[in-house]
């Protein structure tokens, strides 16, 4: 075990048991599953992707792209990083060799999302962001305050308790305001426009198998900031080195954090390789718990406090050094160290080691605030970009702004919040700072990105730069040498930067060993104007289930209903999606032997009915839309392909409206209720997009017109009553209307109490036959149809579906905008010149019929057919040729069937087809080719039931 | 007349559902009320004697609504109110407003069935509609009488704030809509009411 | 299914391929050029690549304001298919697809050209009409095609969930086996390679900001890099068409919008077929690499930015878990947008303008990933003779004054 | 996610609203005088400038009123709104 006595921020009171590739461990609560396999003394985590070596814990966050685990228990959950996953009592892992598995199982968790607002978000609270936020929340700003992990306090919590105490005093003051909203396991993965923050809460994860059920695991967090603090910190960087990749080789900051943080001590005898004076806090650190310390500086000059202390404890030093590769089988044991001059190293030495830490410096996170379009700034001494632009709205304090005292991300971190007030108008008093002991004077870094190797670079020693990728230095150099100049280049190259890394620990060495690969005598080509690759959403990956929220299951998407719906439902109706809305598709019947009928009987039974007695369906998902003004006629005028303003009050005419291309776009009846009153309707599927055509107009194009447009859709509950007998019926429960022809005639509309329910009721016809579409407030819905069911009895009604529907009207060669046209056809296509006035000087659409193309005499237009054998149905979406020859590909098409059905009334099966020169083809014989099947058939007019029209008044 | 029992609100089907929600949540369809859908220039010479109607000036304030003890007038847009009434008021009061308006520019039509009516109360509300809806209803942000016309999760909504304490709340939703907001509302309710 | 087959990676380790040595060089512009193609997308070293092999004209610059393919095609999801609607877009994509099969051979790249079938869902009854229409239009003009029952749909893409009970079911689905997906980048390197090797010259960070016209004639560039004189300027610059056309007061039925896409971490091969969905917006893949790699629906507006709105992402992963249970517990490791030029018709416009010697590739929109070897052939073609190859001719700018569209939404809401 | 400014509600999320397109195209006064280039030019060719639009939006899910905005199709920040029959600002890029 390697777990010290004492120390650390895990509970050592709460013991958890788990499981690491099949053996079993224990940990304590606080711990990561990287802290805990440590502390077990577990290195090896995963496996390489491309070269199968083993891989450790490279880092304790975020940033850790290499100890890839596979969750198995309480659920199986690929890819997650072994330093982000937070212990468990049960939890089941094991490494990974790159590549994740996804279990077929139902997730059976529960995810959900949720709207914040504030006036300062704060993003990481670390000493930055714990000063900002309580700077903004003294001010009585309402603030939110996220950070990725379990416990306040960021990189302090790496440290030995510096500032503990004012951390805890931040914190439960920050709790204890109601203005302040404390988000923690909460990572901030995107940062979108106007202050708009996607948050991650992973809320159940470290309970394991004791979370609640009905608690959301994890939650989207959709944050809107009027102003946005990012107090993200820095990543350590490492430097590239031969074998760098062996488990036992991490960040001097990571060893540090398991340390200080989770009571581990990563290793007995520690090298620290270096180039800077950060890492001499993780050496003096461990030095201090017992570890035997060497400090391996590529600085020749090391600076004189950390040489000090590292003198105190006995601190081999060893300045003007890099570390040239390591050895090892599995863990590391030992690193090859050579004085490094002038870029090059020099003859190596070994040294024997347990744990190899390394820092290169510190990349500022500069993630969201990229992703918020800010600009990027290199900075030469650091070796590493920073912010470089102002963006609106958007702060970046402490580390993440390239600020690395404690003292100076403290007060930079409450004049951010200060700023941010004020451009709030909110005054602020910015709180005391704590007391710091006197941070030393630190020295700027050596930047170096790669150490020089003599080797053989695509032998077995590898500097790798992308752990989770297998890519390399060479990798690079192969790029650069292939002639890539870009890093955008590179990076699809050699795939650095594309795994979970995305770039974090990779992508700065990347464009730095570029840059010097590119360089020649003559030509220095700079880091700072290589750039970085591009960074997107997420910072850090989220489950896919995350996103989606609850957006799952029964309201993946809305279900639309009418009144009526559970009447249908207790009639065993078979339903139709037709947009949002559940349609009854057609009602099978149930014999007293419990067999249901087929679609096929069903539907000719319905349409048998119909047509020789009664039937009768819930229309009640047409659009319908109110239009109401002076100027409502000559509104509709200009939409409508024919004239409505002429139509009388009290009278109902069936219009089509077509777009600006001249192509048909919906159709409906429009009905004059008085001088500036109509109500029209629309397809069902339809409605909203012909509403918003129609306001568009009205609002845009003619305001000058005094009209106005308001949706009755769900204000009506709209039901067809068709048969010969539907006035029968009618007349049985609407005794006070006269119903004969000449009082209440074709294209007119009564209002009237039908079975006690005040209706509009309009004689209108879908199917040829004497029909009667009755309107109710949609209340009373349900109440109508049962009573007409009920009236009907005598008549043997049968309600019917979507599907007769279609027969019925196609019998009658009435078009579906969008079944039988497909946003290419005009309405003298469909034969329907007769609802293109003549005398109106324009209305939308009109201008495109004159064009070339819709002059041709061979268009494609809508005709019946009838297959010569009137069994065989023919499939919708047949192609119609004129030839049988079929040796010859492509073989022409003339145009194909649009509609299909099996007819009761015509005794056989019909089509309509939308065919080229189609009425010119009147009576000729084509063919249908369907899936390899050739169909002879005859083009007929598309009204093959009741030419005349002699059934709709009964 | 039908009989009145015989209507059906598109919540019937819920009631118990909405019923069970207890604790920081509670629920409840409000059936049947007027809902009658007014256009019209608030500057015009229509207005005064439609506040006559109303007992109450039209809001003018976009996204507020005001009540006058019996109706309550909901700004939906510039020229466009949505008034409540009791329920049964719709013939009456349509007439009303018809001549009150006289030959003025106006529309007045009954919208009573194109929604439904929930009322939504408890210390949970906010948090609950905050799982799907993007507006700000923190009273600071969104004080008593503010009257949104939004999105909740896949269905539009209005939204009336009926207190200062972000407690209670009036939604309408449309009809068809309705069992989808009704199964949304009960999901959401899952972490915020206590099991029955 | 098809012996093309190739199955996706078995273990670990991806097998991806080793890259050539060498790929271009990087000259600085000559003065002048026979031809410059501006956009150094797929299509514009397509192009260069076939002016070079077909008709012998090697005198090329490919202006590329950024690095070379950084547009969308870094950006798109592969999906490369040739079952569209109309005879003239089965045209010029069945020309495509039959180039795609031979291309790896011919460019000597390893472009992972893998034909492993794409399926496109049908969820309404009036999509199945669609489907079987154009299944049948296909077939009619050669090109393989089937419909397929949800059953079928389940044994070629054994994680589809075609229960009848959710809220869209599958109710069949188009299938056409030769389709596929190949590796975008290395589709593009390898025609620049091929180029480069021809002699013409890729001229990266180097944006035209201006096109000189001499009486009616196009005569040469104004770029960053200084000004070029050509012969001939073959625009080829995708979500940028407008802008470009603009300098030479050419206006273009064009807008262009942000689209989306993201990938998923590595994962164990899971998903052997393509998916789409257009009914829910969904399409899927999973890389060679092992990503699962996943396209977003087209944000509304303009917009030049390569960013997309959030809640397009989110109501994707819900529609797509609909489809993919499975996918639950996968994440989400990156996304991105690219800026895709779309027309009143989905169809593309590619052949000559008022402009004298100036010619015009654009408007492929969300779909012209799969055209890249067929409209390089084509436009080549067009750029060589003065005249649109028979492929391309239909896909005229004046089809918007005759009417004589080309409509390709019904068979391509999001028209990959 | 953008917000997107309701010259009457106020800011909303971008999801209330749908686009319009180009803004300023006004029906023509008399399209049978128009050529069919010219009406194509009406029907199918808006501007798609990388840079400032002027363009129409409608706040769908809220007070279903149409305005007009002007925003920079590059960044797709939101330079001004107004109303309909307003005229167009001047808006510093
Ligand atoms: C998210 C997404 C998914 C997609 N999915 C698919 C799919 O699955 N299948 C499919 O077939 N298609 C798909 N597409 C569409 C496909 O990517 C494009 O249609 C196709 O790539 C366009 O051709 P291109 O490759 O030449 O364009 P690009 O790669 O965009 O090339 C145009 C080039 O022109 C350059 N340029 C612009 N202006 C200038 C200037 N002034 N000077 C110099 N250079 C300039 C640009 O920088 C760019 O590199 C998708 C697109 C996106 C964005
Ligand atoms: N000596 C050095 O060179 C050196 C280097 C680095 C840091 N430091 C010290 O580290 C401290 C930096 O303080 P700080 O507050 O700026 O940073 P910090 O690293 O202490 O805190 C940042 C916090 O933000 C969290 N975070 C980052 N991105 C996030 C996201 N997208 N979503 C949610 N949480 C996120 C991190 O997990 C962390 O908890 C200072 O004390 C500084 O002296 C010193
Ligand atoms: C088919 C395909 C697969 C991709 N796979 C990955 C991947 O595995 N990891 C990754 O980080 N990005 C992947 N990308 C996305 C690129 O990293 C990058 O986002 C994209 O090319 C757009 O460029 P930009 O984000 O730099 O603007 C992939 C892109 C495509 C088109
Ligand atoms: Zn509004």
């Amino acid at each position: 075990m390697t777990r010290v006595a004492a120390g650390g921020r895990i509970d050592r009171n709460t013991e958890l048991a788990f499981t690491f590739d099949g053996k079993a461990y224990r940990g304590y609560a606080g711990d990561t599953l990287a802290s805990a396999l440590l502390a077990n003394g577990v290195h090896q985590v995963a496996t390489s992707i491309c070269y199968g070596r083993p891989r450790g814990i490279m880092a304790a966050g975020v940033e850790d792209a290499n100890a890839l685990v596979q969750i198995e228990t309480p659920f199986p959950e690929p890819m997650l990083t072994a330093t982000t996953v937070e212990l468990y009592d049960g939890l089941v892992a094991r490494g990974l060799q790159g590549q994740g598995r996804l279990a077929d199982l139902p997730d059976q968790a529960r995810y959900d999302a949720m709207h914040e607002h504030c006036d300062v978000l704060v993003v990481g609270a670390g000493p930055s962001g714990l000063m900002s936020a309580l700077t903004a929340a003294r001010a009585g700003a309402r603030v939110v305050l996220l950070d990725d992990q379990p416990e306040l306090g960021g990189s302090l919590l790496a440290s030995r308790n510096q500032l503990a105490e004012w951390v805890s005093a931040v914190t439960s003051e920050l709790n204890s305001l109601a203005t302040v909203r404390v988000l923690r396991r909460t990572t901030a993965f995107g940062y979108y426009d106007d202050g708009f923050v996607l948050a991650l809460e992973k809320r159940t994860d470290h309970l394991g198998a004791a979370a609640p059920p009905a608690a959301a695991r994890q939650r989207i967090w959709r944050i809107r900031a009027r102003q946005v603090i990012l107090a993200t910190g820095a990543h350590e960087r490492p430097v590239v080195f031969a074998d760098n990749d062996r488990p036992g080789i991490m960040l001097a900051g990571a060893g540090r954090a398991y340390l200080n943080r989770y009571g581990v001590l990563g290793g007995n005898r520690v090298v620290v390789f270096t180039t800077n004076d950060s890492a001499y806090t993780a050496a003096l650190d461990l030095a201090d718990a017992g570890a035997a310390v060497t400090v391996v500086d590529a600085r020749t000059e090391i600076p004189q406090h950390p040489a000090a202390e590292c003198a105190r404890r006995g601190v081999a030093l060893k300045a003007g050094h890099v570390v040239t590769g390591t050895s090892g089988n599995g863990r590391v044991t030992g690193a090859h160290i050579a004085p490094y001059a002038d870029g090059k190293a020099g003859a190596r030495q070994g040294i024997g080691c347990d744990l190899l830490l390394v820092s290169g410096g510190w990349n500022p996170t500069v993630h969201l605030f990229s992703q918020a379009r800010g600009k990027l700034r290199y900075d030469e001494s650091l070796g590493a970009f920073v912010p470089g632009s102002s963006v609106k709205a958007v702060r970046v304090a402490g580390s993440a702004a390239g600020v690395f005292t404690l003292s100076g991300c403290l007060s930079g971190a409450a004049d951010a919040a200060v700023a941010a007030l004020q451009e709030l108008g909110l005054s602020s008093a910015p709180p005391a700072l704590p007391s710091l002991d006197a941070e030393p004077e630190t020295t700027p870094g050596l930047v170096l990105w790669a150490v020089p190797d003599k080797g053989d670079e695509s032998g077995p020693c590898r500097r790798f730069v992308d752990f989770q990728r297998d890519s390399t230095v060479a990798d690079i150099l192969r790029a650069t040498g292939a002639g890539l100049t870009s890093v955008e280049h590179v990076k699809r190259y050699t795939t650095i930067g594309t795994a979970h890394d995305q770039g974090k620990t990779s992508g700065m060495i990347a464009s730095g060993i570029m840059a010097e690969a590119l360089s020649t005598d003559k030509h220095q080509v700079e880091v700072a104007s290589l750039g970085t690759t591009t960074f997107r959403p997420p910072y850090a990956s989220v489950a896919f289930a995350a996103l989606a929220g609850r957006d799952r299951g029964e309201i993946f998407d809305p279900v639309r209903v009418t009144e009526i719906h559970p009447w249908h439902l207790e009639h065993g109706a078979v339903f139709e999606n037709v947009g949002q809305w559940k349609r009854p598709r057609y009602y099978p019947q149930r014999s007293a032997a419990g067999s249901i009928e087929d679609i096929d009987t069903a539907v000719l039974r319905e349409c048998r009915t119909t047509r020789e007695s009664v039937g009768m369906m819930d229309g009640s998902t047409l659009g319908k839309i109110n239009v109401q003004g002076s100027d409502a006629g000559e509104f509709l005028d200009r939409l409508y392909t024919n004239l409505m303003s002429t139509l009388k009050p009290g009278f109902i005419r069936y219009g089509a409206m077509c777009g600006m291309d001249g192509m048909i776009i919906d159709d409906g009846t429009v009905a004059r209720v008085s001088d500036t009153e109509f109500v029209l309707t629309t397809t069902t599927g339809n409605a909203a997009m012909i509403l918003d055509w129609m306001e568009e107009f009205a609002q845009t194009e003619w305001p000058e017109l005094r009209v106005n447009l308001t949706s009755v859709t769900e204000q009506w509950v709209t039901i067809a009553l068709v048969g010969p007998r539907s006035r029968d019926v009618l007349a049985s429960v609407a005794a006070e209307l006269d119903l004969s022809n000449e009082a209440f005639g074709f294209m007119t509309w009564r209002d009237a109490s039908v079975a006690g329910i005040e209706a509009r009721i309009c004689r209108i016809s879908f199917s040829g036959e004497l029909a009667y579409e009755l309107n109710v407030n949609a209340w009373d819905g349900l109440a109508l149809w049962e009573a007409l069911i009920e009236a009907g009895k005598p008549y043997g009604i049968t309600p019917y579906g979507t599907e007769t529907m279609h027969v019925l009207r196609a019998e009658k060669g009435y078009p579906i905008i969008g079944q039988d046209t497909d946003g290419t056809v005009t309405p003298q296509d469909l034969g329907m010149g007769w609802v293109v006035s003549k005398k109106k000087l324009d209305f939308i659409g009109k201008r495109s019929f004159s064009r070339a193309e819709n002059q041709r005499p061979d268009r494609k237009q809508l005709v019946g057919l009838l297959p010569v054998d009137r069994t065989v149905l023919l499939d919708e979406g047949a192609q119609v040729l004129a030839t049988a020859d079929l040796s010859q590909l492509p073989v022409p098409m003339l145009g194909h069937v649009t509609s299909s059905y099996r007819s009761a009334a015509l005794d056989g099966t019909f089509a309509l087809a939308l065919v080229r020169a189609g009425r010119e083809r009147i009576g000729q014989r084509l063919h249908a080719w369907q899936d390899g099947e050739l169909v002879s058939v005859t083009v007929t007019d598309p009204v093959l039931y009741d030419k005349e029209g002699a059934r709709r008044d009964g | 007349m039908a009989d009145p029992r015989a209507r059906r609100s598109p919540l019937a089907g819920w009631a118990p559902q909405l019923q069970a929600l207890n604790g920081a949540i509670r629920a409840q369809e409000l059936p049947f009320l007027t809902q009658l859908n007014l256009r019209l220039d608030s500057g015009g010479p229509a207005a005064d004697p439609v506040a006559k109607v109303l007992g109450v000036s039209l809001p003018t304030v976009p996204c507020t609504s005001v009540g006058s003890g019996v109706y309550e007038v909901l700004w939906l847009g510039p020229d466009e109110w949505l008034i409540l009434a009791p329920a049964g008021s719709a013939p009456e009061l349509m007439i009303a407003l018809r001549e009150a308006i006289g030959s003025e520019h106006a529309a007045v039509t009954d919208v009573s069935a194109q929604r439904t009516t929930v009322q939504l109360s408890g210390p949970g509300a906010r948090e609950l509609l905050a799982k799907g809806c993007a507006i700000d209803l923190h009273p600071a942000a969104s004080p008593e009488g503010s009257c949104v016309q939004t999105l909740l999760a896949q269905t539009g909504i209005i939204i009336v704030v009926r207190d200062g304490t972000a407690t209670d709340f009036l939604l309408l939703v449309r009809s068809s809509f309705a069992e989808y907001f009704a199964a949304w509302l009960v999901d959401a309710s899952v972490e915020l009411t206590e099991p029955a | 299914m098809t012996e093309n087959v190739r199955p996706l990676p078995s273990g670990p380790g991806a097998d991806l391929p080793e890259h050539p040595k060498f790929l271009w060089r990087n000259p600085d512009p000559k003065p002048s050029y026979d031809v410059v193609i501006v956009g150094g997308g797929g299509h514009g070293l397509a192009t260069a690549y076939y002016l070079a092999k077909n008709h012998g004209i090697t005198n090329v610059a490919v202006l590329e304001k950024g690095w070379l393919a950084g547009g969308n095609m870094a950006r798109n999801t592969t999906i490369i298919r040739s079952n569209y609607l109309w005879d003239e877009s089965s045209g010029i994509y069945e020309h495509s697809l039959k180039l795609w099969e031979g291309l790896e051979e011919d460019l000597g790249y390893p472009i992972l050209f893998s034909q492993r079938g794409v399926l496109n869902l049908a969820h309404s009854l009036q999509d199945v009409r669609d489907s079987v229409r154009r299944v049948n239009a296909n077939r009619l003009n050669g090109i393989d095609a089937e419909w397929v029952d949800p059953a079928q749909v389940k044994e070629l893409c054994p994680i589809v969930n075609i229960s009848p009970d959710v809220r869209y079911p599958v109710l069949g689905a188009t299938y056409q086996p030769r389709a596929g997906i190949a590796k975008h980048d290395y589709v593009a390197w390898g025609f620049a390679r091929g180029a480069n090797e021809y002699g013409i010259d890729l001229i990266q960070n180097c944006e035209v900001t201006g096109i000189d016209v001499v009486g009616g004639k196009v005569v040469g560039l104004q770029t960053t890099r200084g000004r070029i004189a050509t012969g001939k300027v073959a625009l080829a610059a995708a979500g940028h068409s407008s802008v470009l056309a603009s300098m030479v007061g050419l206006s273009l039925p064009i807008q262009s919008h942000p689209l989306q896409a993201l990938v998923s971490e590595l994962l164990e091969p899971i998903h052997p077929t393509v998916v789409m969905s257009n009914a829910v917006h969904v399409y899927v893949s999973q890389a060679h690499k092992g990503e699962l790699v996943m396209g977003a629906g087209i944000d509304s507006y303009n917009g030049y930015g390569q960013r997309g709105a959030f809640h397009i992402i989110e109501r994707q992963m819900s529609a797509a878990l609909e489809l993919f249970p499975v996918f639950a517990r996968a994440h989400l490791l990156r996304s991105w947008a690219g800026i895709v030029d779309t027309t009143p018709d989905a169809s593309p416009i590619v052949g000559l303008t008022p402009i004298e010697n100036l010619y015009l590739n654009c408007g492929w929109g969300t779909g012209g990933f799969k055209a890249t070897p067929g409209v390089g052939w084509c436009f080549a073609h067009t750029v060589a003779h003065d005249q649109a190859h028979p492929y391309n001719a239909p896909f005229t700018l004046d089809r918007f004054t005759t009417g004589a569209l080309v409509d390709e939404h019904g068979a391509a809401a999001v028209a990959h | 996610m953008q917000l997107i400014r309701c010259p009457w509600c106020g800011s909303r999320e971008e999801v209330e609203f749908h686009y319009g397109g180009q803004a300023h195209v006004s029906y023509p006064e008399n399209p049978a005088e128009l050529s069919d280039a010219e009406w194509a030019r009406y029907v199918f060719f808006r501007a798609n400038p990388r840079g400032p639009l002027a363009e129409r939006w409608v706040h769908a899910a809220g007070c279903r009123r149409w305005f007009n905005a002007v925003r920079d199709t590059s960044t797709h920040e939101l330079l001004a709104v107004y109303r309909i029959g307003e005229p167009q600002p001047e808006v510093a890029r």
